[in-house]
Order: structure tokens, then C-alpha cells, then sequence
């Protein structure tokens, strides 16, 4: 067992910051890398230090192994946290931080591979006796696509081997679709990962996105932490995730957490991870892949089983043995977590990247915000567009789900638009408030109107001609230049808002 | 004051009078009595006939971005023109510019020049923020010009294609 | 059992706002009542409807039984919470919604009085079997407050018999001191509770300030919900607080509770309340008197049961049976609660009112805030100087101390000087982690120096001079006046900070 | 530039070159390279030989109040006198003068004018957000004036009471 000294987090946004906060609470400073476009970012702000490592595009900073190496060595960090994305199953990172005596807090370079490539994972499940989405059970390119396809039959699923968070996904129709997907897909998947591999699956229709989440730790120890419940999907990526399922019984639950921990200890994996299933109406689990590093919606778990799982991580790579057994865990209430991007949902979720001129975030009972961004920062273009997590727990699903309402009307973000009216929709759907949903939700609901407040206009349109008459008079009488006449910061950033008179 | 609002595609007359805090607005034909306290730079206070609303308000090149609870609207305000009051701006006639929604990076052009598209149809392909983005057609018609290429970066509002 | 149409919250600040949250998430639309002083304050923006009540004095507005009514009536409220403080304990005010057939949500007038008039409470509670501390069990005054105090010995407690949160409270070392503090508890109490009689206890040396939370409903069922460890008091006020306490042991614990229990069932006690006890250094529980209402410190309790005490004051209200029985409450991991104050602790905590000119609050996992302030708000002079509660929770007492030293050490507020630094030394002292501290810790605390980083100064200083040059230049290439050059809300507040040209 | 600063007491002289977001600060014979960014209206990130710090900075009628992690200063500034560095101030002798630390109100008067106290004295009693505060005296003396009396009101920084 060692005692980290220092913790290099190669990540941003929210999954940086998340993680810097569980380093300080374990008394390890941190240390942040940043890009060009992210000087300001509040990765950078929240770590005991900062080490810039490259121009905007990931693929020159984010995704750089030498860079990232080059400022563990500098700072003296023992320990690397890859977050999710970037280099986070990246198994010639992992191996590269073995290789210069760098603890990676995830699993081995091995465990990696073996679930990272997503046809590998699916023979390894087959193997260890786990059910999965009938499908090719490797990559597949060229004519044999359009034979494989013709043989799993239609509706499929299009992915990228290499995959993981929506990227290089498509869900093809029918045969004269496929072509085009196909391009579609290993173009995303080649920019994403840098491998342009795909493979096949039968689209389970009506199925639920469900995964079970796993630790396992250098003993030989292994755990599950319940499920998530992550059907509500926009273009495949998470929008809304929540624990327990209102769909699971105790009995599937049961099962399914023992499915999971069966493969973890079957390759021996040291680690957070999560088995993402789909679940058909007839209740049947299929495996789709397994995550091998913290997932974006690990809070949920958190709320309900009251453990932290990137403290976990860390003492788990420090060699330390897991303090619970499966026994001492259960789950408690019922934890519900909104994802607020960067996004028009209006325009087909269209982004909206630009500077947050003004942000008032919820707070009270049973809350958690794990955002990356702050007010006056300026979302750059070349990252995900991902702001914000909201995360509400209650004593039951309905009391959550209320809170999360409670919460979302609260929330204010201007200068960008953000899904905050999206989700909130989702919270005040009947079919979400009776659990009644699958992952063709977010579709259904687009195609309905939304019913909104129908006079609420007026008193947006009387606040913005009230500030414009006060402004004007404020002008008028102004004595002198006010609020330090330009920073260079104002003059940069925050023109349109200020000062101009209209 | 009197001024011209436009949001979501509406117009109305509004009318603004009152001083320090207090303020009587008409719109639609509707009259609020207004109790207006600004709570930060970028924040107000209103209540309107005992109702509490909390508006996040931003100024806009054009006008005010405000948020409440549930809605966010882009009100252009101008000046009220002479006499009548707004009226229904008809949608321009002849060729349709298609302007980039947001800055990011082509990554596939769709259509070609002279090529007859139907609304809706997929134009070009953009990349931001780690998505790819379909651009469509707003409506029928011929493809005059393309006026981007292939992994070029373009700034929100860069012209891209003209439709006619 | 009824079903309210909208409750009026009869109070101010943090306590307000949570409740409109509680309001909120039950579906029911809130009412703010507001002196002039708080046109701008939270709980108004927060609220679905505001009434203006008064002149800032609480006398003249929060304390006006006739305006909070007639607010009532005039918005159809059928639902009164009165929070902590103000009318909270008043008897009077509590019938006079009975006679106007409104709910006032806590108990009957007769409980508020049996508890609230201190001294009846200690006859009822030693009638009940429950011990309480040696001392009057009458009020006194003249001649007899300097007979009772040489009869019951120095060190004592004098007492305010309506008081509660420390008002009117002082303690007396010897026979020298007694003349001078009766005239000042006396005057607190007056101006506090509009009643100046008082009453002595002994001062248990070495004392721990230990209460239990109860839950009483309509139907006769009542249970505990464990304990607060409220030791940490400045001025006789709680500043820390945390469930479980560390002193406690399982016994204990239970004991406790059926004492408290035992005390609600005998007063048919209908409402969520505590029971406060001091607990010497023989673990012997004393009781000292019973709050008839929602405590501060209740977020402690609530993350550590899982259960929204706020939200179960409403249902009690309406006649809903308690959802749960003694043996489904279980205390699960530790809560923390640090009390943000305007005032100086370098100065002996004296009040720190003015306007909150930035503020940076923390968030991520294991956090709660209630708030009553918001970056902009003036925190008037005329009520108590708490701006927010800082809640953390972990799965052990260490992992919650950590993540609120992390929480501190994100959170930031300009323009008043505030009790964070206090709480921050309170969290690092090796005794409070130890969990070995009594009442008189942070008079203890006072006399030691602070080590604090001797070198950080240079950063202060550094960055204040870079934000001279910048502004400097700023303001000399300004091309034009920015920040819509001062609008009467701009001139009016935030002169100090904007424009002037050093 | 050349500044002399004070903070707690203490004075320092402080000099700042740089432009764009990298400057070199000298103060007390140490310098300090500083990539120094705003974060907003009144918070700044800075990174000081790989440390990273936030503060946050607002104006003051004579300087910047900057909160950092784990303490806040009041940073008085000033363009450098000419030549030699800024000298400790020595306290100013003769008569002091109490003032209201806080606005409130009076509560009670504790001393009288000729009256002879000891430092640590009660002088007089304050209330303010529903708190008695006693303002005890600064050193001994003598009780010179009382400017106020019993329920008066009084804004920060009003004269109470001085001592000689």
C-alpha cells in the first residue's frame, strides 16, 4: 500500500474539478493541465497547481500522453487521474504511466484493452456467461457491413469499437440508411478516437439503458453499487439519469449486480467501472460494454448509497482494500441528475458555445451542483458542451423529482442557451413522472408542443423595457465613467453587454 | 416611453412610465403595475400585482435577453415608429443566406451549386464542441452559391451557403 | 386531513427560503411577507407571491401579528410557517391563527406555551421524569435573583424565560458580576422577546450542548430522529454543529431519545421540535429547554436520516400520519453545519453589516448551502447577522470534516467580513477533530494564535497591485463610459467599487 | 510602477511591470512572476511559479480588499513616496477618538466625560443585528467627550466618544 504525494488530474470541466475536490478531501494537492483555450477554466482555478500543455484542440494538448507525462514529471505528481474521455481508457496511456512509475488511478493497461475494445468485452462477457445484444462480435468494415447488417436485421445499431459516450453512434433504419451512417460513424469515431473501427448490434426496441456500477479493488474484492437508470438520451448521450430504475424489481437488480460483479472478478479488475446494459420489455439484460473509469452520472450513485467513488478510486489505487462489503450497502432514497449542456434545444440541440454573462445557480435540501464553468467564463468551442450536473435526492422519486423542479427554477444562465428548459420538461412529463419510459423518449417529446406559461411573456417584455428606460436614464445622468472604464477583460469580453448605449 | 418589442417572432407596442421602482407598463392592450428593483448588475426583482418574478436580464446588441423561471426570451426593442404601431415584418422574398448558428468547423459539404434541395434536406455538416452538426435546408430551392469548404473554421454568423 | 392551497412564511432570511423550497416541492405556492428593509432580500424573489408588512424594525413589520394575518387574508393563504425566530414561539400569534381558522404550522398554542415559558417547561419535564439542570423553576426578579443565585452557587446561567438562540443569555462567574448582567439579559430580552423576566441555572462545567430532534403528529405517534452536537458557541450562540455527536455512545444515544420521546408523547406534542440537554463531562443529560419549531441546525439531520424535516412540519400540518416509525430511522454517515455570520471574528465577532459586493460559493459532492444573501445584496443592520449555512456530509466524521474544510476553502465573500476564517480554524484544530471540545472551546479557541500561511500575504498584495495597473490603464484607454454608466441601482450601492479613479 | 502597500499593519514597498496577463512583482526583495487573468468582474486567477490561486479583488475607497483561500487583506496602496521606502507610521500620540465600528444604535453609555478608564474598558454598548456589542476603550485615559447619546443612531465610522 503507498500514500500518493500528488495527483495530476488530466482532464476538464466538471469531471476536473469533481476530482480535485475528492484529492483535497483526502489531504493530496492536485495538479491541473490545461490548453491554451482554458486558462480561465475552473480546473485551473480549483487545483494547488496548473501546467499548460498545448493548443486548443485536444488532439494537441488534452490527448497529448508526452505532455501529460512530461507535467507529472515537472510537478512531481506520483499519481495520474484521467477523468472520463480524453486519455481515460486509453490503454498506451495507462501502460505509458506504468512504464514511468506513475500511478494511474484506473485499472490495468490490460483490463483496459479487454473492455475498451468493445468487440473484445462482448466475447470476454459471452465467456463469463453474461447475456449480449446479438450483433458482430468483431469489427467490421467494407462489404462485410452490408452482409452482417443484412444478417442481425434491421433496426441495428452502428458503433465505434473504440466508443464510449454516443460518439460514433447510429441507429440505422434500414439498408438504404446504412451507407451514409456508416460514413457518418467512422468519420465521428476517427476524430473522437483515433481509430475508425465499427461494429454491429440489433436495436433492441423499446429498451432501457440501464448499468450497474462496480468497484473492484487490488485484493480481489469486488462490489456492484446498484444501478442507474440512463434511458433519457438526446442524440444517444445522457441527459437525465437517476437511481434506483422504476423499472428494475429487486430480483433483476439483484441479478444484474451479480452478472457484473462475475465479470469484474473474472478479469481481475481494480477500479470504478460500469456495465451498461439494455433492458428489453421483457425485462431480459443484455451487456453492451463496460466502462473501465468513473462515468459522468457517478453522483447518483453517490446520493443513494452515500460513498464516494473518486475517493474510492484513489484509495483503491493507493492499494487500499475496499472498507464495504456488498452487505453494508444498500440504497436510500432516490437520486435524480439533469445534465445542463451548452446546447439550443429549440434547434435540435444545436451548441451554444459563448461567455455565461450572468448565472445563478440553485442551492438548499438535498442538492448537488458538479458544474465546470462559473459566471463571466467563456465556453470554448473546442470541448464538450457539457456545463453542468444537477443532481436532486429524495426520499422517494417523487420528492426528487420535485426537488429537481424546484431546483431548475431556480437556475438561471444567460449569454448561452442551455437544456435547463429541456429537462425541465422531461421532470414535468407524465410518462417520466410514472417511470413509463425507454430510450425513444427524448424523440417522442420533441414531436409533442411544449405548454408553456402563456403570459409569462409580458413580464419578460415589460423587464427588458423597464431596464432599457432605466438604463437610458442612468445614461443621461451618468457623472462619470463607471465600473473601472474597461479592463482590459470588460473591453475583451463583455462589450455587447455593457456600456453601449442603445 | 414608448418602444417596439419583438420575441419569438411577435411583435407588440409597449409603453413604458413610472420612476424608482415603480412602473405602470402597457402591452397588448393589457396594463401590469410594476414594482422593479434591480438585485445585481444583471438581475431584477419585479412583482406584478402581489406576483413575485425573479429575471436574469442581459443586454443584447438589439435589445434584452431575459431569463425567468421556465423561459428564456430575446426581446429587440426599438423606438416606437411614428403613428401605427408594429407591424408583422413579412419574411423576405428572394435568395435565403444560410449563416452559421455557432463557430466551429465544416466538415462535410452536402449540397453543390445549381442542386435542387427540399426543406429540410441536410446542407453541410459543422463540427463544435466534439459534436457533428446537420445544417438543413430552411426551404425549398436551388443552391446559388456554397461559399465554404471542407475543414474550414467559420465564426458564428459566417455566411456558408445562399439558397434561391 | 386537509390539503393547504398556500402557505404565507412568516420570517426572513435563510429559514424563509428553505421553506419556500419545502412549499415548492410539495406543489404549493409560498407567500414572502417583507419589511422595507427587504424589498430585495431572497426570500422575496424565491417566494410565488410577496406582501410588504412594515418598517425594517421587526417590531413593526416580522413581529405584527395583525400585518402577517391580514397578508394572509389578502392572498388567500390558508397556512402559516413561522420558521425560527420572530413569531415562531409566540403563543398569542399561534392562536390568533387558530381563531382566523388558519394553519400555523407547529404545534397548538398550548404546547408553545407549556414549552416556551422556559420555566414551565423544566416543572413539565421533571413531572415527566426527564432531569433538567439545577436552578429556579420560576422566573425571578429584585432581591431574589441574588438570594436564589448564593442558594444554587457560581458559576450559573441567567436565563431569559421567553428566550431561545442565545438571546438573553449570560453567564455569571461570581456574586460581583450578577447586578450588571441581569440589566443586560433583562434588556436582551426585552428587546428580543418583548418579556425581561429571567431565571438561573447552575453552569455545568465543561458542559456539551446535545439536543434531539423529535416528530409528533396529529394521530399520537412521535419519534426521535438522534441527535445535534451543538458545542461549538460563540457568545452563547451555536456557530458548528454535527449528527452524530462524537461524545455520544450508542446507549446513550438511545436513552436520549426515549427521554425526548417520552416528554412529546406526554405533551401531545404535534409539530418537528428538539429537546436540548446538557451533557457534562459524567454523559448525565440535563434538559434545558424544548425549541416548539424547526431548528437551525436542521440539515444536519436531514442528511444524515435521509428525511426532510420541513417538508414533514407541512404534512404533520395537514393531518398526514408520520411516513415512518422509530425503527426505519437509521443515521447514516456524519453532517457538519458551519453558520456563516456577517461579523469579524478578528474583533470579537462584532457585526459586519454592508452589501455582499462578490461571492463565490462551493459546490460538488456532500455539500448543502442554505442561503438567505445573494453577490449584490445589502445585509441590512436591522436583523441577525447569519447570511448562509454551510452543510457537508461524509461517510465518516473525518471524510465530512475534509470535505467542509474543502468547502471553505472555495467559498469566498467580499465586502462584509464573515465568520468563515473562524469556522475554517475551528475545522483544522486538532481537539475538534479529536471530537474532544465543550462549550468554552471557542473561548479556548480566541486565546491561541492562528497559524495561518505566512507567506500568502505576498499573493494579496501582488494581486492587488496588478488590479491597480490594470485598471489604471484601463481607465486611460478607456474609449468610452462602460457598465451602463451607472444606474440608479449602480450609483446607489456600488460606488466604492466601480469607476473611481484611485 | 512603484507602490508602497499596507496591509495588517505591516507596509511594504511593491513594484509591478508586465503587461497582458504576465507581470513581475517585487515586494520585500522577492520577486514574483505572476500570470495573472480575470475571472470576472472581481475575481482573478493567478498562477505564481505553478501555483495556482484565486482571488477574488474588489475596489476599496483606498485600495483592494483581496480574499484568498484561507484569508482575506485589506491592501492599502499608494505611488511610492520618492526615495526611501515607506517608514513603519508611528501611532499617532494625544487624544483617540472611538468610532462606530458598525452602523446601530446606542444602547447604553458606560462612561462619563472625566471619568479615568483602563484599556479594555467598556466605554459604551452598541446594538446592532439584534446583537449588544460593547466597545471597549482602545488604551487607558481619560474620558475627553461623549458625542452620543442613550437610543441615537449612528452610521459607521460616526464619532463616539473621545479619549485623552
Amino acid at each position: 500500500m503507498r500514500r500518493f504525494k500528488k495527483i495530476l488530474v488530466a482532464n476538464r470541466g466538471e469531471i476536473a474539478v469533481r476530482v480535485m475536490r475528492a484529492c483535497r478531501e483526502l489531504g493530496l494537492p492536485s495538479v491541473a493541465v490545461f490548453s491554451e483555450a482554458d486558462r480561465t477554466a475552473l480546473h485551473v482555478r480549483v487545483a494547488d497547481e496548473a501546467v499548460a500543455i498545448g493548443p486548443a484542440p485536444s488532439r494537441e494538448s488534452y490527448l497529448r500522453v508526452d505532455r501529460v507525462l512530461e507535467a507529472a514529471a515537472e510537478t512531481g505528481a506520483d499519481a495520474i487521474h484521467p477523468g472520463y474521455g480524453f486519455l481515460a481508457e486509453n490503454a498506451a496511456f495507462a501502460r505509458a504511466c506504468e512504464d514511468a512509475g506513475i500511478a494511474f488511478i484506473g485499472p490495468t493497461s490490460e483490463s483496459i484493452e479487454q473492455m475498451g475494445e468493445k468487440t473484445s468485452a462482448r466475447r470476454l462477457a459471452v465467456e463469463a456467461g453474461v447475456p449480449v445484444v446479438p450483433g458482430t462480435l468483431e469489427p467490421v468494415a467494407g462489404a462485410a457491413i452490408a452482409r452482417e447488417a443484412a444478417r442481425i436485421g434491421f433496426p441495428l445499431m452502428l458503433k465505434a469499437a473504440a466508443g464510449g459516450g454516443g460518439k460514433g453512434l447510429r441507429l440505422v433504419a434500414g439498408p438504404g440508411e446504412l451507407a451514409a451512417a456508416v460514413e457518418r460513424a467512422q468519420g465521428e469515431a476517427l476524430s473522437a478516437f483515433g481509430d475508425d473501427r465499427v461494429y454491429l448490434e440489433r436495436a433492441i426496441v423499446k429498451a432501457r439503458h440501464i448499468e450497474v456500477q462496480v468497484l473492484g479493488d487490488h485484493h480481489g474484492a469486488a462490489v456492484h453499487l446498484f444501478e442507474r437508470e440512463c434511458s433519457i438520451q438526446r442524440r444517444h448521450q445522457k441527459v437525465v439519469e437517476e437511481s434506483p430504475s422504476p423499472f428494475l424489481t429487486p430480483e433483476l437488480r439483484a441479478h444484474m449486480g451479480a452478472l457484473a460483479v462475475a465479470l469484474v472478478k473474472r478479469i481481475g479488475y481494480r477500479n470504478a467501472g460500469t456495465l451498461e446494459f439494455l433492458v428489453g420489455e421483457d425485462r431480459e439484460p443484455y451487456f453492451l460494454e463496460m466502462n473501465t473509469r468513473i462515468q459522468v452520472e457517478h453522483p447518483v450513485t453517490e446520493m443513494v448509497t452515500g460513498h464516494d467513488l473518486v475517493q474510492l478510486q484513489i484509495r483503491i489505487a493507493q492499494g487500499e482494500p475496499l472498507p464495504f462489503a456488498q452487505e453494508d450497502l444498500e440504497q436510500r432514497g432516490h437520486a435524480i441528475e439533469c445534465r445542463i449542456y451548452a446546447e439550443d434545444p429549440d434547434r435540435g440541440f444545436l451548441p451554444s458555445p459563448g461567455r455565461l454573462l450572468a448565472l445563478r445557480a440553485p442551492g438548499g435540501p438535498g442538492l448537488r451542483e458538479d458544474s465546470g464553468v462559473y459566471e463571466g467564463f467563456e465556453v470554448p468551442v473546442h470541448y464538450d458542451s457539457m456545463l453542468s450536473k444537477l443532481i436532486a435526492h429524495g426520499a422517494t422519486r417523487e420528492a426528487a423529482i420535485q426537488r429537481m423542479r424546484r431546483a431548475l427554477a431556480e437556475y438561471k444562465i444567460l449569454g448561452v442557451r442551455t437544456t435547463l428548459p429541456f429537462v425541465d420538461r422531461v421532470m414535468r412529463h407524465p410518462d417520466f413522472v410514472a417511470g413509463d419510459f425507454d430510450t425513444s423518449f427524448v424523440a417522442r417529446l420533441a414531436a409533442e408542443p411544449d405548454r408553456a406559461d402563456e403570459e409569462l411573456w409580458r413580464i419578460g417584455v415589460a423587464a427588458a423595457a423597464i431596464r432599457l428606460l432605466e438604463d437610458r436614464r442612468a445614461a443621461q445622468h451618468a457623472p462619470q465613467p463607471a465600473e473601472a472604464a474597461g479592463s482590459a477583460w470588460t473591453r475583451a469580453g463583455w462589450r455587447s453587454q455593457l456600456g453601449n448605449r442603445l | 416611453m414608448i418602444l417596439d418589442a419583438s420575441f419569438d417572432g411577435r411583435s407588440v407596442r409597449v409603453e413604458v412610465r413610472g420612476e424608482a421602482g415603480r412602473y405602470r407598463v402597457t402591452l397588448d392592450g393589457q396594463t401590469l403595475e410594476v414594482d422593479y428593483q434591480r438585485t445585481g448588475r444583471d438581475f431584477a426583482s419585479l412583482l406584478v400585482d402581489g406576483r413575485s418574478y425573479e429575471a436574469g436580464i442581459v443586454r443584447q446588441p438589439e435589445g434584452y435577453t431575459v431569463a425567468l423561471t421556465g423561459a428564456t426570451y430575446d426581446v429587440e426593442l426599438k423606438d416606437a415608429a411614428r403613428g401605427a404601431g408594429p407591424s408583422a415584418r413579412a419574411r423576405p422574398a428572394g435568395p435565403v443566406a444560410l449563416k452559421a448558428p455557432m463557430p466551429g468547423k465544416v466538415v462535410r459539404v452536402l449540397a453543390t451549386v445549381g442542386q435542387q434541395v427540399q426543406a429540410g434536406e441536410g446542407l453541410l455538416v459543422m463540427e463544435a464542441m466534439k459534436m457533428e452538426n446537420e445544417l438543413k435546408a430552411p426551404r425549398a430551392g436551388r443552391v446559388r452559391e456554397v461559399l465554404v469548404g471542407e475543414r474550414q473554421a467559420v465564426e458564428t454568423g459566417a455566411l456558408l451557403l445562399v439558397l434561391e
